[in-house]
């Protein structure tokens, strides 16, 4: 397990095709830099993500888990967004029951002309998560 | 100095273990029957829904989970402040008169039966119930039928029949179709007919043999608590706590002021609590000198009721109290009380299922969760059972307490074994079919230790410790 | 052929062209030496040294610069032994202590774990690293600039320490000065003028070869030879040196294409209005006043502020914002309305909120023209969530000098003049025709009307005085966005039926190999890493992330390639794809959005189904943000490639499923919009079925005698006639339709006529059910029969009603059963109604008074000028507010009307012989029973709910369905009769192909797992699933059904269903799962 | 040759026992077939012989081990391991078994809140210390037995269905495997069901569900789409059978008692998770999840061994 010293946090994240894989992609074409502790998982809607994706990475190892898709009112798929929302505070009370700190798991709206937020979300993301120190499940 | 142990005592619902120390004489020293487990249910019922215990708590025990569930539902009805509907009330009645009746004939004939019927000294691969169905066809086919029908009928009536969730608070959540009922009302007959068939069976070729027995065997001085109605008629599912002390007289009370009448005393040597009547001074197994000690189950009701609500089943204990007197203290008459309640219960099944009011479309009032204490009490085929909750404004648990049959037994259990250990096991003497009298002193309070172990798990592990005449522990033997 | 010449560099080999420097071939290795003074385009220097590197020769060793220093055959170099990190440490010391106020100085100074020189701080900004003189004299050919005097008092300078004569201006000397010391002003004779990026409404710089912007298609750099030195003065062309795939070509010349076509349709769009034209708003002078173009870029993310609502003067936060509405709008000189200015500014002051809540935002206007779908709902959110609206409009903004804040003096609702002071003033600014429409309409010999739009036929809103030649957008009115795109497809759509003849007849098929069969074969992965030149070869060590793929599980071929992309790799890939029998396949390199289809179609020419196709994208979501951490970089392109090999062995391949499709249309609703549809359909040869409720034809369009564009019924006539008369419309009166199976492409429906159903088969619909009038029950309508609405007004106008010219006094009252609790939506044609019959009452009866009591006029676009022209002939209004509508009482036989002008702050009381209700549009019961046949949603007021308001307003979510007319939302005939001809082209889409392809990425049903739960049916955005039950071995089996051609694999049923019944192919959870636990492997 | 039996009875209410009994008439038939060498409910067959002579723990031989109910203290342990030992083919009975059932919802606790509870906080005990003398540790939890040893065939639910007792045996007889399929409650609930969302509010089922008696099943609504909370869609399939129902239409127990599922026959597959599974499922329809009465206890009730319920894990300080 790693010490608090060199603790790099793993986070799991799924982009939206449309929007926030866009987004990521467009963080790299401006060169915005943040911190190299995310995994992209690509998938076609935010929607598409099945909380048990979420838990199941918490509690193998993942030391933060983020969602990420379109605006409100922007999704491709109509409101496949709006479905993930609505998962979203499930999965905010799931994170309680399985005692994982909340802080672990994000949903944010990441449209495909930003860049530099796609940047920011991950800058801030990996800081909290880092701060929070590894995954209680990572033993 | 030399150790026997009987492990594990079979034919009672749970497990457990005796072992008996010999002294140097080869006399029977001390025994403890400790029981070494603890489930929680008073702990993690805490934060539920209170209309969910119902449906919880009757994994307390598989073999008499109406009973758990009417308590609950009862102690829920309170706490909802409702009273459900007459054909809600009457419908569980009905399902735990069923339950009575299926319990009686699982523990007489399936559990202590082959004592009786094969004899306690018969070798032990054939003493169980399928030797007796080898033996006696017939009646084996009976037994597993007859126990059998009494579930099939729980089934039509509530759709199932173990670990039942028909019974809510407010009432009953399923009516009885009059197609069900006619389809129900033919099992019951049949029952019935068991039910006269197996007590005079009983009385003609079972009890006459072991008369010293019973005379002998398990025999302690306790007092005796059991629920009535007003008039002091048996009453298994809504009546009053009457509590009678060894001499017969007795004291009566509204079984939620429980706590003012029963304590809990721990032992350090097993998880299983004692509850005793704290009224009659400090807890004493000591067999020369017991305190606070009663009993519950068969032998108890039949001894605190004064008469019982149907024809048949009020002859049989005239003839019964004729014989024995009352209060009757011989442990294993609870085997004979089982099946006089057994006769009672077929014939309330049948009274009940020809009420009009059975088949009656209100059985259930709505509720709304508050903050508020419910106590329910029926009488459980091992004994009075009481559970009592506590509930937040949203009904959630927020403190619970149980006291279920086979508890209130612990102590007359450990009383007994000692007793008739003492009284067989003579200058270091002993077989298989004493041991077997050992067991049947426990089988005959028909003990569910699922039940008692609530609080600790289902298993029903027992302990028996062996001390000298000082007390001294010299050994302890587990099953576990 | 070049001399190659081998070294070892930090224990690594690498071999370099003779000649190369150190730096060079250090750099081919992805070691990062830092530099100053080197510049790729510049010849090597050494000024700097802070390149410094160790040679290591058989005498010892030497401490190099590297950018000068020659690459020798067998040189053993170490660029970061500690002897090298001491003295390039002690160098970096020096120059901040020379400059410790050059933030790249200080960062590069931290970097090597400096905060504070030990030596004495000289603060002088130029390191004298020659970057300015060397650019100036050997790019620019000039020598503006030189470095005068010796040893310390060695400085840059012009000569003579004047402003240089020769100096172009260029600015590269200030591009290259690492300290940002070089101030061109000093330098250069004339005034330097940056150039501004077009897209950042010139609120930020760019340099003059530059990507448009950042989402461009194609996303390539061009070169503005308008400012660009080399085209100017041939000079520079230091951006070749930069571009790794050598695309820079300096001889590119415009080409000239000829097309031959046979329809045209022009949408050149509309410029903004200058606000500097409005002096008085102090658009130029003062820097916290923007243009909205210029505070939409505020707003975006990708904007100069990143987002952040920032103010120009300070960059700080605005605290107050205030928009002006109508600049360049509804004036003399522009007596229109631009139509989009009110929703925008509300849409800017809720967005600039979200960004910053506490800002206080308020908008200063004339009438709130929230007049299109769902935009009076905007509106009443933006008030609820605190933006205020003041009706006035400014006339001047006056900054203070100090605080840069602007002050703003009005008159509030209660007549008092109030002044109030904001951080930053934005000007709703107005739409504009494109200055070259004129030459374009010249060209295509179109007319354009008095403002300069183009000028389209009366009750044709696309079609031009030029047959084949049509318009769409705000070249033909100023409008918003799902008029501009109904118009577009109506453009389309007419174009279509003109040139029917010649459809399909330019495509060209291209023929794959056949598919080689991968079913129960073992996986046999190939990865193929990109170094993409430097950009992931230059930060991940690639050849690391190769030989990491290799023991990666089923990968039995892996490879690097410099660009994956380019051709030759894609014949590499398929020989290695025959050579080592791969049948899966994995680039690591950029991103799937841009490059997949690519590699598609390379696994598909090599006879691969091109779904086991995977992409590791290691360069814009690796490389490229993580520039500076190439151990990490390094690490995640392991981990990346890792994941797509999880993925990639679950790979199956996948078919396209294709759809036969009916030809055949069926329209519903035959009033304007629907004829129209249908018209357009039949038009371009396909069969339609228009089935109409009524006796007859023509909808409300009936009850309508004038519009101000002239008298519809003779158009409706026409129009009746040619869809009766039309061979491939089959009309269907007093029928309805009562019974829908099928989904796009084949659908089946009931048409009953007189209780007879009649089947029949089509592959689209249109909906075109239309809206009725609100039947009113305020305002004593309904019990006096001189209170009307105006569709009756109208009626007696057109019939000359004897009543009318009794009448002295008419009052006409807007918003009757709109824009209240009930129907909080505008019913858009009112407020033009009522004036249209105003004027022409008025025109003909002059003496009689007419008021018209509103709440905003909304005559948006050009009717406006017949709101100016109503005011102008003495039809007086008198706006009313929601809460204090107007009462109308009768006595003997006139009308007492009393209201409360909020103008006058006071009651008013008119005598009047008629009042004329507005009354509202309503959704009639018709839309929401059509709605349940095809499963289509309503918005809450119960119109048809769009697949998106602004993107798609004439499709439904629901695929092969469309909609216009009044079905959709109030809206003016013409607006309808776009939109119906948008609809045609929309369907024509489907209806000119003979089958459809399907995506193969839907989802499938495990009906081993599903059980017909029912979870997935509501969630499914496209009404894809239904539940079904069949018998299996004797009992009732319930499961899920999905509709292939509705199911766009947009997977929310595979994240709902509790049981694994369903999933997406090629996302299926077993999938995501397998790269979630790749994922948090290590390796 | 008769087939050698072997069954154990462990954290367990004795229901499944019951069960077994349950089949009735059948058993009759089967009996022949089977050679019962140890069974502590019915039989008198002892650990260490029948006058308690032998040193050691001994189970006969046996072909088919039936073991019900959860593991929870070390005497269990040992005679789930001689249980494997001995047996050819084990046999999980009922969800305490399989996965904890009921009394693992203490796994929630820490051992000690749950002495605490029983020893000091009754209202009617006279508070003492924690039994000590020479009684046996609880395991720290309660397990399932394959935490312990591998198990061959999981029948479970709270109690059993006789009918898969009688499927599972019979194969067994034949030398067949036997494995349940992996369907759900709703897959032989005969509800109606139209679709899921109604934008309602969940139910606590402190009100009846409508249905109306005279109809057949499949016009009453789905409980869910009344909106009452039911556990159907991430149950196994297997507690309703077509007998004692009388009307030859098999219903799940509690739908037939006009209850919600709760889940007693445990997750559809392996490695399933109910609670994330339904509390997904229920988001997704828009209800609000919130709303969820006591999620953690209610979508754990039967299966909260294998590490599905614990007490939470503490963020360090």
């Amino acid at each position: 397990m790693a010490d608090e010293e060199t603790f790099e946090p793993v986070i799991v994240g799924f982009c939206c095709n449309w929007c926030s894989y866009a987004g990521a992609d467009l963080a790299g074409v401006s060169r915005y830099q943040y911190p190299p502790n995310l995994r992209i998982i690509r998938v076609m809607c935010s929607g598409m993500v099945h909380p048990n994706l979420v838990i199941d990475a918490l509690t193998k190892g993942a030391d933060g888990v983020l969602i990420c898709g379109c605006h409100i009112g922007d999704c491709h798929y109509l409101d496949g967004n709006v479905k993930a929302e609505n998962r979203k505070e499930a999965i905010e009370l799931m994170l309680e029951d399985f005692g994982i700190e909340p802080e672990r798991f994000r949903l944010e709206w990441v449209s495909a002309s930003e860049g530099p937020r796609f940047a920011e979300v991950i800058r801030e993301m990996t800081e909290a998560v880092r701060a929070l120190g590894p995954s209680m499940y990572k033993v | 100095m030399k150790t026997i142990t009987i492990a594990p005592v079979t034919r009672i619902e749970g497990h457990a273990k005796v072992t008996i120390n010999l002294d140097d004489s080869g006399n029977v020293a001390d025994t403890f029957v400790n029981v070494v487990e603890l489930r929680g249910f008073e702990k993690f019922c805490i934060g539920r829904p209170v209309e969910e215990l119902p449906r919880i708590v009757t994994s307390i025990c598989g073999v008499c989970p109406w009973h758990h569930h009417l308590a609950s539902a009862k102690a829920n009805d309170v706490v909802f402040g409702v009273t459900p509907p007459p054909t809600g009330a009457k419908l569980r009645d009905l399902c735990q008169s069923i339950a009575f009746c299926s319990d009686k004939i699982l523990h007489f004939f399936i559990l202590a039966g082959p004592d009786f019927v094969m004899g306690p000294d018969s070798d032990y691969s054939v003493r169980n119930v399928i030797g007796i169905a080898q033996a006696n066809p017939e009646i084996g086919k009976k037994v597993i039928r007859n126990r059998h029908l009494g579930t099939q009928m729980l089934n039509i009536i509530s759709g199932k029949a173990i670990h039942p969730v028909t019974a809510v608070p407010g009432g009953f959540s399923k009516p009885l179709t009059e197609a069900e009922r006619e389809k129900v009302v033919p099992m019951a007959n049949e029952v019935l007919e068991f039910a006269k068939f197996a007590i005079a069976f009983a009385k003609e070729n079972v009890f006459p043999k072991y008369l010293d027995a019973i005379k002998t065997l398990g025999v302690i001085e306790t007092g005796f608590l059991g629920t009535v109605a007003e008039d002091g008629t048996l009453e298994l599912y809504d009546g009053k706590a009457r509590l009678m002390k060894p001499d017969g007289s007795y004291e009566e009370f509204p079984y939620d002021q429980y706590t003012e009448y029963i304590g809990e005393h721990i032992e350090p040597w097993t998880y299983l609590k004692f509850p005793y009547a704290k009224k009659w001074g400090d807890f004493s197994m000591d067999l020369d000198n017991p305190s606070g000690i009663y009993r519950t189950n068969t032998l108890a009701r039949i001894n605190v009721c004064d008469k019982m609500a149907t024809p048949l089943a009020q002859a049989e204990l005239e003839e019964f109290r004729a014989s024995f007197g009352r209060p009757a203290q011989q442990t294993l008459l609870y085997n004979y009380a089982r099946l006089i309640e057994l006769v009672y219960n077929a014939e309330h099944v049948i009274e009940l299922l020809n009420d009009p009011e059975i088949t009656g479309k209100e059985i259930r009032v709505p509720v709304t969760p508050r903050a508020a204490r419910g106590i329910g009490c029926v009488e459980a085929p091992r004994g009075t059972l009481i559970h009592d909750y506590e509930t937040d404004e949203n009904g959630l648990i927020t403190n619970v307490n149980l006291i279920v049959g086979t508890t209130h037994n612990n102590a007359p259990i450990n009383m007994s074994v000692k007793q008739t250990a003492k009284a067989l096991i003579k200058d270091g003497n002993y077989d298989q079919g004493i041991l077997n009298r050992v067991e049947m002193a426990i089988r005959a309070y028909d003990p569910c230790l699922s039940c008692a172990t609530h609080k600790l798990d289902g298993s029903v592990p027992v302990k028996v410790e062996v001390r000298d005449a000082r007390g001294k522990l010299i050994d302890t033997i587990a099953n576990w | 052929m070049q001399k190659m010449i081998t070294l070892t560099i930090d224990n690594k080999k690498v071999e370099v062209e003779e000649g190369s420097t150190v730096l060079q071939a250090a750099e081919k290795l992805g070691i990062k030496i830092p530099t100053l003074c080197h510049h790729r385009s510049l010849l090597p220097y050494g000024a700097c040294r802070v390149c410094l590197v160790e040679l290591k020769k058989s005498w010892g060793s030497s401490i190099q610069a590297s950018c000068v220093y020659a690459a020798e055959e067998g040189l053993v170099v170490r660029t970061d032994s500690e002897r090298v990190l001491k003295t390039r440490r002690m160098m970096l010391e020096l120059l901040l202590a020379r400059c410790p106020d050059s933030p790249r100085i200080v960062e590069m100074a931290r970097e090597m774990g400096i905060e504070e020189p030990r030596f004495q701080k000289k603060n002088d900004n130029c390191i004298l690293c020659g970057l300015c003189t060397r650019v100036c004299e050997e790019r620019m050919g000039v020598g503006a600039i030189s470095f005068v005097n010796r040893g310390s008092e060695r400085k840059v300078a012009v000569p003579y320490d004047k402003h240089s004569p020769i100096c172009m201006t260029c600015g590269a000397c200030t591009v290259v000065c690492p300290t940002n010391d070089v101030d061109l002003s000093k330098v250069s004779l004339n005034k330097p003028r940056p150039v501004m990026s077009d897209y950042d409404m010139g609120l930020v710089q760019r340099s003059s070869i530059y990507i448009p912007f950042a989402q461009a298609i194609p996303k390539v750099a061009l070169i503005d030879k308008t400012t660009c030195m080399h085209f100017l003065n041939d000079t520079c062309k230091s951006c070749e040196n930069f571009c790794e795939a050598g695309a820079i070509d300096y001889e590119q010349q415009d080409e000239i294409e000829e097309l031959d076509v046979g329809a045209v349709v022009l949408s050149p769009g509309f410029e903004q209005f200058d606000p500097d034209l409005k002096k008085e708003l102090g658009y130029s002078r003062y820097s916290n006043v923007l243009s909205s173009l210029q505070f939409e870029r505020i707003l975006s993310a990708s904007g100069p502020y990143l987002g952040k609502v920032l103010r120009i003067s300070d960059e700080k936060a605005p605290g107050k914002i205030a928009w002006i509405q109508c600049v360049g709008s509804r004036e003399v000189e522009c007596n229109y309305c631009s139509s989009v200015c009110c929703m925008y500014a509300t849409k800017e002051a809720i967005i600039a909120k979200e960004h910053a809540p506490d800002l206080d935002c308020t908008i200063f206007f004339i009438d709130m023209r929230a007049y299109g779908k769902g935009f009076d709902a905007y509106y009443e959110r933006a008030k609820g969530l605190g933006v205020k609206y003041i009706r006035c409009r400014p006339s001047s903004v006056k900054e203070d000098s100090k605080t840069k804040n602007l002050k703003i003096t009005y008159q509030a609702a209660d007549g008092e003049i109030l002044t109030d002071e904001f951080g930053m003033v934005v000007l709703s600014t107005g739409l504009r025709p494109p200055a070259e429409v004129r030459e374009l309409a010249d060209k295509f010999g179109i007319e354009l009307d008095q403002h300069g739009f183009a000028a389209t036929l009366p009750m044709a809103p696309v079609e031009t005085s030029k047959a084949g030649v049509y318009v769409c957008g705000p070249f033909a009115s100023p409008k918003d966005i799902p008029e501009t795109v109904m118009e577009a497809s109506a453009g389309a759509a007419k174009a279509m039926a003109l040139l029917t003849e010649q459809r399909n007849t330019l495509i060209t098929h291209k023929e794959y190999p056949p598919e080689m069969d991968v079913a129960g074969k073992e996986p046999r992965i190939g990865v193929f890493v990109c170094h993409c030149g430097r950009n992931i070869g230059g930060v991940a060590d690639v050849p690391n992330v190769v030989e990491y793929a290799k023991t990666l599980p089923n990968v039995v071929y892996a490879a690097h390639n410099l660009y994956t992309c380019s051709t030759d790799t894609q014949d590499n890939i398929k020989e290695m794809i025959a050579e080592h029998d791969l049948n899966r396949i994995i680039v690591a390199s950029c991103s799937p959005r841009t490059h997949e289809p690519l590699f598609r179609n390379t696994c598909r020419e090599a006879g691969l189904n091109e779904y086991l196709f995977e992409m590791a994208n290691i360069r814009d979501q690796c490389t490229w943000v993580h520039m500076h951490q190439p151990e990490m970089a390094t690490q995640k392109s392991r981990d990346l490639v890792r994941i797509a090999v999880a993925k990639s062995r679950m790979l199956e391949p996948l078919k396209k499923g294709t759809l036969k499709v009916n030809n055949d249309a069926l329209v519903i609703g035959g009033g304007i919009a629907g004829m129209t549809a249908a018209i357009n359909l039949a038009d371009q040869g396909f069969k339609v079925h228009l089935v109409e409720n009524q006796e007859q034809l023509g909808g409300n369009l009936n009850h309508i005698h004038s519009l101000l564009s002239g008298d519809p019924q003779q158009k409706l006539k026409s129009t009746i006639e040619k869809v009766n008369a039309h061979p491939n419309i089959d009309v269907h009166l007093k029928s309805i339709v009562s019974a829908v199976d099928g989904s796009v492409g084949n659908f089946k429906s009931t048409i009953q006529h007189n209780g007879d159903g009649k089947q029949v088969s089509h592959g689209v619909v249109i909906v075109a059910t239309g809206a009725e009038q609100y039947e009113p029950t305020e305002y004593l309508y309904g019990k006096n029969p001189r209170v009307l609405t105006q569709r009756t007004f109208e009626q007696w106008l057109s019939e000359d009603k004897a009543e009318l010219k009794k009448a002295k006094s008419i009052v006409m009252i807007q918003c009757v059963g709109s824009r209240d609790e009930d129907r909080p939506y505008c019913s858009r044609v009112c407020c033009s109604e009522a004036i249209k019959n105003a004027i022409v009452i008025k025109k003909k009866q002059p003496e009689t008074d007419v008021y018209i009591l509103y709440r905003d006029i909304r005559t948006y676009g050009l009717l406006e000028e017949y709101y100016t022209e109503a005011r102008r002939i003495g039809v007086r209004f008198i706006r009313y507010e929601e809460d204090k509508k107007p009462e109308v009482s009768a006595n003997n036989g006139s009308f007492s009307v009393s209201c409360f002008d909020p103008v006058l702050n006071a009651p008013v009381t008119i005598n009047s012989d008629l009042v004329v209700l507005a009354a509202a549009i309503v959704p009639g019961e018709t839309l929401s029973e059509v709605g349940k046949l095809y499963k289509l949603s309503l918005n809450q007021d119960k119109f048809f709910l769009e697949a998106h308001m602004k993107l798609k307003p004439v499709d439904f979510a629901t695929d092969g369905v469309f909609m216009c007319g009044l079905a959709h939302c109030p809206k003016s005939i013409e607006e309808s009769i776009a939109q119906a001809d948008a609809a045609a082209g929309r369907a024509a889409t489907i209806l000119s192909k003979d089958e459809i392809e399907l995506d193969a990425n839907i989802s499938e049903i495990v009906d081993d797992n599903c059980d017909g739960c029912a979870y997935c049916i509501d969630p499914c955005p496209y009404n894809a699933l239904t539940l079904i039950e069949y018998m299996l071995k004797g009992d009732i089996k319930k499961t899920v059904e999905r509709d292939a051609a509705l199911c766009k694999g947009c997977g929310v049923c595979q994240a709902t269903c509790p049981k694994k019944g369903v999933f997406i192919r090629s996302f299926k959870l077993e999938q995501l799962g397998a790269m979630v636990e790749a994922a948090l492997e290590t390796g | 040759m008769p087939v050698k039996v072997a069954e154990e009875w462990l954290n367990i209410c004795g229901g499944c026992e019951v069960t077994i009994l349950d089949i009735g008439e059948p058993l009759l038939d089967l009996l022949p077939e089977l050679d019962f060498v140890h069974m502590p409910v019915l039989m008198d067959h002892k650990y260490f012989g029948q006058t308690g002579e032998k040193e050691e723990m001994e189970i006969p031989e046996a072909d088919v081990g039936i073991i019900s109910g959860g593991v929870r203290n070390e005497k269990e342990k040992h005679v789930t391991e001689e249980m494997r030992k001995k047996c050819k083919t084990l046999i999980a009975l009922g969800s305490c078994a399989c996965y904890g059932g009921i009394p693992a919802l203490a796994n929630m606790f820490p051992l000690e809140a749950l002495y605490d509870k029983v020893f000091r906080e009754s209202k009617t005990t006279d508070a003492g210390d924690t039994p000590k003398e020479n009684l046996p540790p609880l395991l720290d939890r309660v397990y399932a037995v394959d935490e312990i040893v591998p198990v061959d065939v999981y029948i479970p639910g709270c109690p059993t269905n006789p009918d898969i007792v009688v499927k599972a045996l019979t194969a067994l007889l034949e030398g067949k495997e036997f494995k349940l399929e992996e369907r759900s409650v709703c897959d032989e609930c005969p509800l109606k069901r139209e679709k899921k969302a109604a934008g309602g509010q969940i139910k606590r089922t402190l009100d009846s569900v409508e249905f109306d008696q005279s109809k057949p099943w499949d016009q009453t609504r789905c409980y869910m789409e009344q909106g009452y909370l039911c556990l159907g869609p991430v149950t196994l399939a297997g507690c309703g059978s077509k007998e004692g129902n009388g009307d030859g239409v098999t219903v799940p127990r509690c739908i037939k008692g006009f209850m919600p599922c709760r889940g007693c026959f445990g997750p559809i597959r392996k490695g399933a998770n109910p609670l994330v599974d339904m509390m997904t499922a229920i988001s997704s329809i828009g209800l609000d999840a919130k709303q969820v009465p006591d999620r953690r206890a209610l979508l754990n009730r039967y299966i909260g061994a294998q590490k599905r319920l614990r007490p939470l894990p503490v963020r360090p300080k």
